[in-house]
């Protein structure tokens, strides 16, 4: 097996300016923000992400002016509030929207995990996002049934952006066994043409063969992977780490009044790697503070 | 059974909600942000799910933010990423194509959900205020609730009474609810069934058998028809003899206050 | 939470005869084999059988000529060779048959599990299995690519039976930690209209909740669960014991030459219930020798 | 390199088999029974693999019995469940979709497969002798075998030259080889590709570029052209010059009887 274990910097500059990237976790947990983080720092933009729900990522991303069009079935920050950043894009028409409720962009992500070429539905019968988007969205009829259904496109991003916990140099990445939902990051990584996995710990491969029954992406499935302790902050990873208060507070105070480049300059350009982030953005008191136990 | 005297608002309407509820439903409980929209997403359907436990409906389950079947008697202090990984509950769910599997396959009985927008047919819009490209403002989206009314079978929308709220029509359809009345629900392609009832925070609605407009079913005490119809941008079906919603029993209010919700986890707003 | 544990005979007393039935496993691993006994004890018949691989309990329905149709992937029984029984039947036009490969049969059980009226499908282009099944695979076209593509009919079964590894009286029904594929059972139960289960063992509710993550079959999916140790034996059960060679060589040797009747004689017709049957099936020697170490 | 004098036809095969394997290759092995179709179906390919792995292809994965990159250095004894449950291995694919999606997605360079009838153009059947509703024998149906030509890059097959075995035409076609030659596989809707190498005892075969028809790559040392005819029902295609399948070097017969195989698990009939 190759290794694949490359350093954050090196796989953020895999992802060109203007490619889809799905992003995995959800809203405000196990999402890959440090590297969301790298991708902004290297100045990439013209994303378009694919998400089920999105959250902080994708606001965090409108924010720098990078964001061109979201894909997903929620855009916020839950118990923080609004989406202010994202919200503002797609008031002045800036970001294109295309939204789906949640059995529906399951469905699409499910399709590209199966290298189907669409995948039926009656999620979206007489809804408007169905109204909205006959780009992706096209009425059909049940062959055995004669029922009415929708078949939804595939979604077949450029790039699959994940955060993990363990992970060997390989790129065999795995679960703990008490955790909170999946989301949808195994179809991610399933239906990924090109995937990058950031992991709070790189472990030798022989850890790995102990427990082969908690592998979720297998080796195979795997360009590059990273090693990015609170590789999520200030988000929660579940099972590690929970979310950081504080900061998403001190977030949506510099983005409700528009004064994202306050929070960017202070975390995202002021810092010059994931280590940088961390030492400016966390104490050990904090580090204690926020970690499961 | 003493009807109480002494209760709040919210405990009206998880008393209201519980009674809805039947013995052996799977109960959908969506997710909410914080202050009262946490409470009418989250709070009262939770509390008004264990309430229905603790009295009719000893085996109802509901399914909470990746749960299914959580313990309710072990309602944990706060609702932290930690919290809920280790909130004891017969499945976790981590696959969440089980979740939206449940869904299409329509084995929930019953969900919840709030929106800023629901219409006289029980549409709901939670995805955007005026024009969908250039909205006013842009709302959060669909989440499940567009699978809610597409597949369950009572889905329940609780939310405060506001004229904001309550339009002629919404804005955008992110639910499909009775759509335009009479059949063109079914004639839409969607499953019958469809919104089942609105509980607020001054009355509780119903959908006309055969029209299928909202209709006022009962109007919590102290509050009059006018007081309603203030707060609503169209008139619902008003029937001759509107009757006051029941009042919580004093041992209703008892279990919410000492069993269900002693550390105000649910209502806090 | 309403207990749902009855008796292997209560259990079997659900399924009428004439019912369509997926049978979980594989093969020779995890398949309800106790219960396929006792309904062939109580003489159930005309069963049409839905696998993904099937094997000994379909060979066993077979033999015990309760079989009318099978639609699945293989039937042999692997190591052990074919499944005489099964093949006699096909042969002689008394068993109707529905071959599909793996790719499109886990398709139709995927199609039952998110209530889809149809699945798309390449996989049976060109294919004999299509050319003579237009009842369940139809041609159809893809709406965004033109692709030809086949619908395949969902697998809907009357009833879903699986052999589990431990589950409450409730139905709640877990892994263990280390254990081999799980074959479709996930998908078979959460497709199931009325799903009983047999497990190794009951355990207390407060067992369950302290791995969640291990459930795999909720409360809510289930109708019936049993309690029958060593339930899938003479097949093996991955984690808990291994498949039985020197009953499996039996079995063979009786239905090889036609003399299925022998070996029901003594383990089906000839013992009166599940403990009767690991009596005279097994010694405490033997379970030792096959139990997992 | 010095090339064996003393080597198996099992280990003539494994290296032949070897060769057609490259770096990065991820390699679907089936299932077998017992004996002689198990060493062909199991045991001569994986044991391939691991030469491979040992040689030329470092970072080659297989694909076995739900096991994803098992350590090959690391075959257990036996082969009973039990010791399949346990062989370290980089993922158990327990969740039988993820090989279903991984064939669907293309994801497969190499698979193995054998059967009971190949004709001309490499269509495979392992499902009904004669008449499919009432074959003599029936077989033992589909497996993965078909998704294997449908989607696989490069699909091998590894079985024993017999005449009722390569036959003009199959009963049944339970895999799309190159169906009828030509562009018919296309025409017919599949992925291009379809069988790649056909690895018998007595020789090796392609099929043409164009007509798709099975050609004569070379036949194995000590074997003629006609008892490789004598083996087949129908003529393949049949170059001018044939070379001689390249015989193991002494390394690769180290390798395969000391390292690969030194208990006798893999090569056993």
């Amino acid at each position: 097996m190759k290794s694949k274990l490359v350093s954050m910097a090196e796989a953020a500059a895999l992802v060109p300016s203007g490619s889809s990237i799905a992003i995995g976790g959800s809203i405000i947990r196990r999402s890959p923000v440090a590297l969301i983080r790298e991708l902004i720092r290297q100045g990439k933009k013209d994303f378009t992400v694919l998400a089920y729900p999105a959250g902080f990522t994708t606001d965090m991303l409108a924010g720098a002016g990078a964001l061109k069009r979201v894909e997903a079935v929620y855009e916020g920050l839950f118990q923080f509030g609004q989406s202010y950043n994202f919200r503002r894009g797609v008031e002045a028409g800036v970001i294109d929207i295309r939204d789906f409720s949640e059995v529906a962009m399951a469905a699409r992500f499910r399709a590209a995990a199966s290298g189907l070429p669409f995948m039926p539905t009656d999620a979206l019968l007489g809804t408007g996002m169905a109204a909205n988007n006959p780009e992706q969205i096209r009425e059909i009829t049940c062959p055995f049934t004669g029922r009415r259904l929708h078949a939804v496109e595939p979604a077949n991003p450029d790039f699959t952006l994940l955060h993990g916990y363990i992970g060997d140099e390989y790129g065999n990445v795995q679960f703990p066994l008490v955790r909170d939902a999946d989301d949808l990051d195994p179809v991610f990584a399933k239906g990924a043409k090109r995937l990058i996995v950031t992991v709070e710990k790189i472990v030798p491969h022989s850890e790995i063969l102990k427990n082969p029954n908690l592998t979720y992406i297998p080796h195979v499935w795997v360009e590059a992977i990273v090693e990015a302790p609170f590789g999520a902050h200030p988000l929660s990873c579940d099972g590690y780490y929970d979310e950081d208060e504080e900061h998403m507070y001190y977030y949506q105070a510099c983005s409700k009044p528009g004064n994202f480049a306050e929070y960017a300059d202070r975390y995202i350009y002021g810092t010059k790697d994931h280590w940088d982030y961390l030492a400016k953005a966390l104490t050990p008191e904090r580090i204690f503070a926020l970690s499961a136990r | 059974m003493a009807y109480a005297d002494d209760y709040t608002l919210n405990e009206l309407m998880v008393v209201a909600a519980s009674r809805e509820l039947r013995d052996g439903d799977l109960i959908f409980i969506g997710v909410g942000t914080a202050g009262r929209a946490f409470t009418v997403a989250v709070g009262i359907p939770i509390a008004a799910a264990r309430l229905a436990q603790e009295t009719h409906a000893p085996n109802l389950a509901i399914y909470w933010n990746n749960l299914l079947s959580p313990d309710l008697s072990q309602i944990p202090p706060r609702l932290t990423q930690h919290h809920l990984t280790t909130w004891p509950t017969s499945a976790q769910l981590h696959n969440c194509s089980d979740k939206n599997d449940m869904l299409s396959r329509r084995l929930f009985d019953v969900s919840f959900d709030s929106a800023p927008q629901v219409d006289r047919y029980g549409n709901l819009n939670i995805t955007a205020i005026g024009d969908y490209r250039h909205p006013k403002p842009r709302l959060i989206g669909c989440l499940a609730q567009t699978d809610h009314f597409a597949y369950v079978k009572r889905p329940i929308v609780l939310t405060d009474l506001k004229k904001r709220t309550f339009v002629e029509k919404v804005d955008f359809i992110t639910s499909v609810g009775h759509l335009n009345g009479g059949k063109s629900r079914e004639e839409a392609g969607l499953y019958p069934g469809g919104p089942w009832r609105v509980i607020t925070d001054k009355a509780i609605f119903g959908f006309n058998e055969k029209s299928k407009e909202m209709e006022i079913l009962s109007i919590h005490p102290g509050v009059t028809l006018d007081q309603v119809l203030a707060e609503m941008s169209f008139r619902p079906l008003t029937p001759d003899s509107i009757p006051s919603t029941e009042s919580p029993t004093t041992e209703q209010v008892r279990l919410i206050r000492e069993a269900i919700d002693p550390n105000h986890i649910l209502l806090v707003a």
